[in-house]
């Protein structure tokens, strides 16, 4: 049964997705959903766990063997990534579509389960796939139900985020698209171990390196690196909040994670850092992310906005783990990966549990919150510290696998900007939490109450993680390592 | 201002009557292409396009109401849904039978490919139909919906 | 048995929040838990001493959160020097605190009796941390948790103090504390504490100050200048706030990183032998100086001990720098001493705060007559911060001179000593001398009451003053006699007390401090 | 020569591509917008197309020949790209299907589909 695990992980929320037009009714659709969720989330674990025990799982579609046919292969990378995927996709699906925030009426909700399970079927599927022009179809899955999830939203903002959304990810997907078949005209397979393999004789050419300039591109406006972040900070602002948590803990996560295989798989460190010095590229942009982000998001006056902003500085660690080329500098990357999409979920919950309360995103609005809202104000806070990297939390997992690559490679300088991008998180965090801790409440809080039960406890596992993945670090440093070290082919 | 409008149309006698003789052969083509995709050139999104196209030019020519009296939105809905759920099913049941996802030889050594194929291929025409109809219906209906909402 | 004791200690703060939540409707139980929770604290602690004293070293390790850097706890009896002040203190300020916060009629008192027993539990994580990791956990918990509590106000001054103690206080442990803890688990391969250090061999040349110079200076809460700003800022908090954590818990987390880091993780001989400490000592011995000649020239109370606090502080980091022995020892015995002695200083200000609404020593004329016993109070525990007998204070300061004797280029420090004290007169004794011999200024009730109220907005320091009946004078010994609020009396009294007790007992705390520097326990 | 003459094919897809990369970033219209994408789109199913084709080959079907040896000599073009195109050209209709819904819906919302209008509109219009 396990041998087949990597083709049920994708298929399950595939066939889910159409079962969900069938069955048409809003609340068995949810319950529909959340259950499929959870029992790709059970594969997922099932699998790493596999994986960490026995190594990789390969899985020859149609019977058909690798190179010729479509190969799945899971490797602890995969594993840990798909597990990411469902895991946020199962705290976020009983969430709901939160009645209030959807644009679209009731007896038509199942089609926002529907897109939501494309999308997951989407972002696994890059995940397990060991497929080039796979990825590519898996990166239009997704994209193309995310463009649908965002112009969800409520307000005609979301549709115009939606619509630039749709052409910077168009553009990106053929970028991948025209990078994949310039690789295929070289090698001749689309099987990203064996391309990597028959690349090696002409890594020279200047194919290969228009090859791997359209795939960094095509990926970085995918993953959001600065400064081809421009439509994200509207789609998440825009988006339902819930699925501004979604796709933030996930999308750009797997995006991240496609540009690493691209890095490490197919064209090998020794070509990108060696020959093509990729980090003097990726490194400034990355810093400039951490700074600019971080600096962006102080001056946001929607929360959603703000969290967006730093998004996009948390995405410069990943990248800035990334071009350290260094199993710590990855290890922190990856753990971060996982890290940022708890809190960042999280938070997003958070905002979806005010905002359903004040019908409002201004951060002014929300003075005195701690009052009113207590227990969300506190999730808001744990998540914030977290984003800052307060010790006990994720965030401080992440920062300290980073900081540890830069020393280890005796680049205190590095550290130092790592550490210091960090502090501009207090500036955005504390902010919000000046106001909702120490500002009179204003009328609107005042004649508000707390989110029901059922908005609270997503958040608070979601947030609770953050504290236990904070201080327990076997699920996520040790694999997360071993994920880098496979990358790196090391393992 | 979208969609056709069936009062003009209706006084063009030529171009109802051509289609009402093409249609019946539009689709009968589609379905020529669908079964032949594994020995020539053709398949299910070709056929399924070709298949949509004829009940374009129907609800073109007849109005959207015609069309939707004799293919319903929620049947397209159904079978958008539908094909997906042969292809991945015919999928799950080489997996239960033993085989890979999709691997057709499970099913019957000699012939298994084919019918396999003839399956999938069914499914993604289906679906090819109902999505190509259900676009055509999202944007020809976009008025009568917009009023719907207003309401 | 130890190990048990120690967890009962790390556990009790933090387990009485939830039931002091579920008691947030009933404020006189939920108050009596964190009193039951305070001493059966202070209970468990001081139950750890005669095993600590005689040579034992409880360990207890929660689980690896990186390799080789588990979240664990190791009792040492610098550690637990700390974990005495910390936990014996709360029993006292808790007390206090009620007085002062329902007199004040405060609003949010759960959150606040929250905050410190969290801040409680950080500090007595940091007292018993085994290794720098946990240290710094702890470091950052007790930062976050006193913030809610420095704001508590939640006026534009709190607001404006809460960024500055936030923004010092993370800036430095961020990005240089964090810094200096990464960077020598890059150069060691472990964080752990351990007799003799764990750098030795591994750093030479300039490094070794650098490296110093991190944790010293990320060690914000020791106030060292230039990053200092954050203390008197916070003195807007509430003064039973400004009490125990900014004469205990939160400044005194500081210095004894810096001590701990000194002693365990560098070694006394390292730094001995490469002068590593030389620029650092040269920096406390400045703050010592100069916040001594500021705190000279204030008038607001509160202020003026809180840069006496500041100097105070920096005794501690220039004994740790010295690098001797004895230093060390003294510098170790001065957390108590200056404990002790500064929290009855605070709670002294506050209490004519909020009985007769002077918050300036230009106020304070012929108010010892009429209190006494809260000025007899006062004058000990000054006596013991200046370093005269009968105050603890005179022993610890003793050792920290001595140690400064041990080579030539230290001598300039004894006279930084002696000098800081005699400035320490120049600051606390015009206190007493005004309370207790200057006359009493004619004009007083309404039209004082206002100055006060007025004066304050320029020293960030508002407090609400509402003339409650239960806080008018109660010791009506004679017609001029009239104390402050018993539950603020008995504290101050206690403490001061505490003063001479620790005076008393000063040979037998050198005696147990000894073995951190490598003596015979 | 034969080189530069071979690659000509190349040569147009890097224009289109241009054109429609051009279109993208130049026009205000979005439903200009759409029709760049689609042209850049195309341009790069041109180049899988033109992958595939080998010189003077036909359409990869084996002849059936009855169990005897399949003929070697005949010349086939990789079916491969084609067929990949085929999913391409599938997304690229999703994509201006989606992409035209969302037109018609802002149209709907702000009465136009200028680009520079709707940023005009909105920064009036606050949230």
């Amino acid at each position: 049964m396990n041998a087949h695990l990597p083709a049920i992980q994708v298929v399950l929320p595939l066939l889910a997705a159409p079962v969900c037009v069938l069955l048409q009714n809003r609340k068995v659709v949810g319950v529909w959903a959340t259950l499929v969720a959870w029992a790709s989330f059970a594969i997922a674990i099932t699998m790493l766990v596999h994986t960490m025990e026995h190594g990789t799982i390969s899985y020859a579609l149609g019977g058909w063997e690798s190179p010729l046919g479509i190969e799945l292969r899971v490797d602890v990378a995969n594993a840990f990534l798909a597990t990411i995927v469902t895991g946020i996709a199962s705290m976020v699906l009983p969430y709901g579509p939160g009645s209030a925030t959807l644009a679209i009426p009731e007896d038509k909700q199942y089609l926002f389960y529907t897109a939501f399970l494309l999308c997951m079927t989407g972002l696994l599927g890059m995940s397990v796939t060991g497929d080039a022009f796979n990825v590519f179809v898996f990166v239009e899955i997704t994209s193309l139900s995310s463009y649908t999830l965002i112009a969800l939203g409520k307000g005609r903002r979301a549709l115009t985020a939606a619509f630039s959304y749709l052409v910077m990810g168009t553009i990106g997907g053929t970028f991948i698209l025209l990078a994949i078949g310039l690789c295929y005209q070289m090698t001749g397979t689309l099987n990203m171990a064996d391309m990597a393999l028959r690349l090696q004789p002409v890594m020279g050419t200047r194919t290969v390196l228009v090859a791997f300039g359209f795939f960094v591109v095509g990926a970085s406006i995918k993953l959001a690196v600065f400064p081809l972040h421009q439509w994200m900070p509207n789609a998440y602002t825009h988006a339902p909040s819930v699925v501004s948590a979604f796709l933030s803990a996930t999308a750009t996560k797997v995006s991240y994670f496609v540009l690493v295989r691209v890095v490490f798989t197919i064209f090998g460190a020794a070509y990108v850092f060696g020959t093509v010095h990729f980090e003097w590229l990726l490194m400034p942009l990355s810093i400039a992310a951490m700074f600019v982000g971080s600096i962006a998001a102080m001056y946001q006056t929607h929360i959603k906005r703000l969290l967006a902003y730093s998004s996009m500085a948390q995405i410069g660690y990943m990248t800035l783990g990334l071009s350290m080329n260094s199993v710590e500098g990855l290890t922190g990357g990856l753990v971060h990966l996982f890290n940022h999409g708890l809190m960042k979920g999280g938070l997003f919950l958070v905002v979806a549990n005010i905002t359903f309360r004040l019908n409002s995103s201004k951060i002014e609005d929300m003075a005195g919150l701690a009052r009113k809202m207590p227990w969300t104000s506190l999730a808001f806070a744990i998540g914030g510290l977290s984003l800052i990297g307060v010790p006990g939390t994720a965030g401080f997992i992440s920062k300290w696998y980073l900081v540890q690559g830069a020393l280890v490679k005796g680049q205190v300088w590095l550290a130092l900007l790592i550490l210091m991008s960090s502090l501009l998180a207090v500036g955005y965090v504390w902010k919000v939490i000046e106001v909702m801790l120490l500002k009179p409440p204003t009328d609107r809080v005042e004649n508000t109450k707390p989110a029901p039960l059922s908005m609270i406890w997503p958040v608070w596992v979601m947030i609770g993680s953050t504290v236990v993945f904070g201080l327990w670090t076997t699920w996520t440093g040790t694999v997360a390592e071993v994920a880098a070290e496979t990358l790196m082919g090391l393992r | 201002m979208s969609g056709p409008n069936p009062m003009r149309m209706r006084e063009m006698v030529v171009v109802r009557e051509i289609s009402r003789l093409l249609i019946p052969f539009i689709l009968l083509f589609a379905l020529y292409v669908q079964f032949h995709g594994d020995f020539g050139p053709g398949g299910g999104f070709q056929a399924g396009v070709i298949f949509a196209a004829g009940l374009v030019l129907y609800g073109l020519v007849y109005g959207l109401d015609a069309l939707q009296r004799a293919v319903p939105p929620r049947l397209i809905e159904v079978l958008a849904a539908g094909g997906v759920l042969i292809y991945g099913g015919v999928g799950v049941a080489s997996m239960v039978m033993g085989g890979q996802f999709l691997e057709y030889k499970i099913f019957d050594p000699h012939h298994g490919e084919h019918y396999g194929l003839l399956l999938i291929e069914a499914g993604v025409g289906i679906t090819v139909t109902a999505a190509m109809t259900a676009i055509f219906y999202a944007f020809a209906g976009r008025d009568r919906a917009r009023d719907e909402e207003a309401r | 048995m130890t190990a048990t004791l120690m967890m009962a200690a790390f556990f009790i703060p933090i387990g009485v929040v939830p039931l002091m939540w579920a008691a947030r409707k009933v404020p006189d139980l939920r108050d009596g838990l964190m009193v039951v929770a305070g001493l059966l604290t202070f209970a468990c602690v001081v139950g750890m001493v005669p095993a600590v004293a005689a040579g034992a070293r409880p360990e207890v390790v929660f689980f690896h959160v990186f390799d080789g850097v588990p979240l664990a706890f190791k009792l040492e009896p610098l550690g637990l020097v700390y974990a005495l002040v910390a936990s014996g203190l709360w029993v006292p300020t808790s007390l206090y605190a009620f007085g002062y916060m329902r007199g004040h009629g405060e609003t949010n008192q759960t959150r606040f009796f929250i905050c410190f027993a969290l801040a409680i539990f950080a500090a007595l994580g940091i007292a018993m941390s085994a290794n720098l990791f946990t240290l710094f956990t702890f470091y950052e918990v007790l930062t976050f948790s006193t913030y809610p509590l420095v704001t508590h106000a939640g006026n534009e001054d709190a607001k404006r103090a809460g960024r500055i103690y936030l923004g010092i206080l993370v800036t430095t442990s961020v990005t240089m504390l964090l810094l200096a803890v990464m960077w020598t688990f890059v150069i060691a391969g472990t964080l752990d504490f351990t007799v003799g250090g764990i750098l030795a061999g591994k750093v030479d040349g300039p490094v070794i100050p650098i490296l110093l110079g991190l944790f010293a200076f990320g060690a914000g809460k020791a106030a060292l200048m230039p990053f200092h700003r954050w203390l008197p800022n916070a003195m807007v908090a509430p003064t039973p706030v400004s009490a125990l954590l900014h004469a205990v818990a939160v400044v005194k987390a500081g210095v004894f990183t810096i001590l701990k880091v000194v002693i365990y993780i560098f070694g006394l001989d390292l730094l001995y032998t490469t002068g590593g400490s030389d620029i650092l000592k040269w920096v406390a011995a400045g703050t010592i100086l100069i916040s001594s000649i500021v705190a000279l020239r204030l008038d607001n109370f509160k202020a003026r001990l809180a840069y006496s606090t500041i100097s105070q502080l920096a005794y501690i980091v220039l004994g740790a720098m010295l690098v001797t022995p004895d230093a060390v020892v003294g510098a170790s015995m001065h957390i108590a001493m200056h404990a002790m002695g500064k929290i009855t200083l605070f709670f002294v200000a506050g209490a004519c705060l909020v009985s007769v609404h002077k918050s300036k020593v230009s106020e304070l004329n012929g108010l010892g007559r009429k209190m006494p016993v809260m000025f007899g109070a006062f004058t000990v525990a000054a006596f013991s911060i200046i370093g005269l007998p009968p105050g603890g204070g005179s022993w610890s300061k003793w050792f920290m001179a001595l140690g400064s004797t041990t080579q030539p280029s230290d001598y300039p420090f004894v006279f930084v000593y002696m000098l800081s004290s005699l400035l320490a007169i120049g600051y606390l004794m015009p206190i007493v001398a005004r309370a207790f011999f200057l006359p009493e200024k004619v004009d007083h009730g309404h039209d004082a009451h206002h100055d006060a109220h007025h004066d304050e907005g320029h020293h960030a320091e508002v407090e609400p003053s509402i003339e409650d009946p239960s806080l008018v004078p109660i010791l009506p010994i004679g017609e001029s006699i009239r104390e402050t609020h018993l539950l603020m009396l008995g504290p101050i009294v206690l403490t001061a007390a505490g003063c001479v007790a620790l005076f008393l007992l000063a040979p037998q705390l050198e005696a147990f401090l000894r073995p951190i520097v490598g003596g015979a326990p | 020569m034969n080189a530069v003459a071979g690659l000509w094919v190349y040569a147009v897809v890097i224009v289109l591509m241009m054109i429609g990369l051009y279109t993208v970033i130049s026009r205000d219209n979005l439903v200009k917008k759409i029709m760049g994408l689609n042209i850049f789109q195309v341009s790069v199913i041109m180049f899988y197309v033109a992958l595939g084709k080998v010189d003077g080959g036909t359409a990869p079907i084996f002849k059936a020949t009855h169990g005897e040896h399949l003929d070697t000599e005949v010349v086939f073009s990789n079916p491969l790209p084609h067929v990949l195109m085929l999913t391409a050209i599938v997304v690229g209709i999703a994509t201006t299907a989606l992409g035209l819904a969302l037109v018609v819906r802002i149209q709907e919302a702000y009465g136009t589909v200028e680009e520079d209008e709707l940023v005009r509109i909105d920064q009036e219009g606050g949230a």
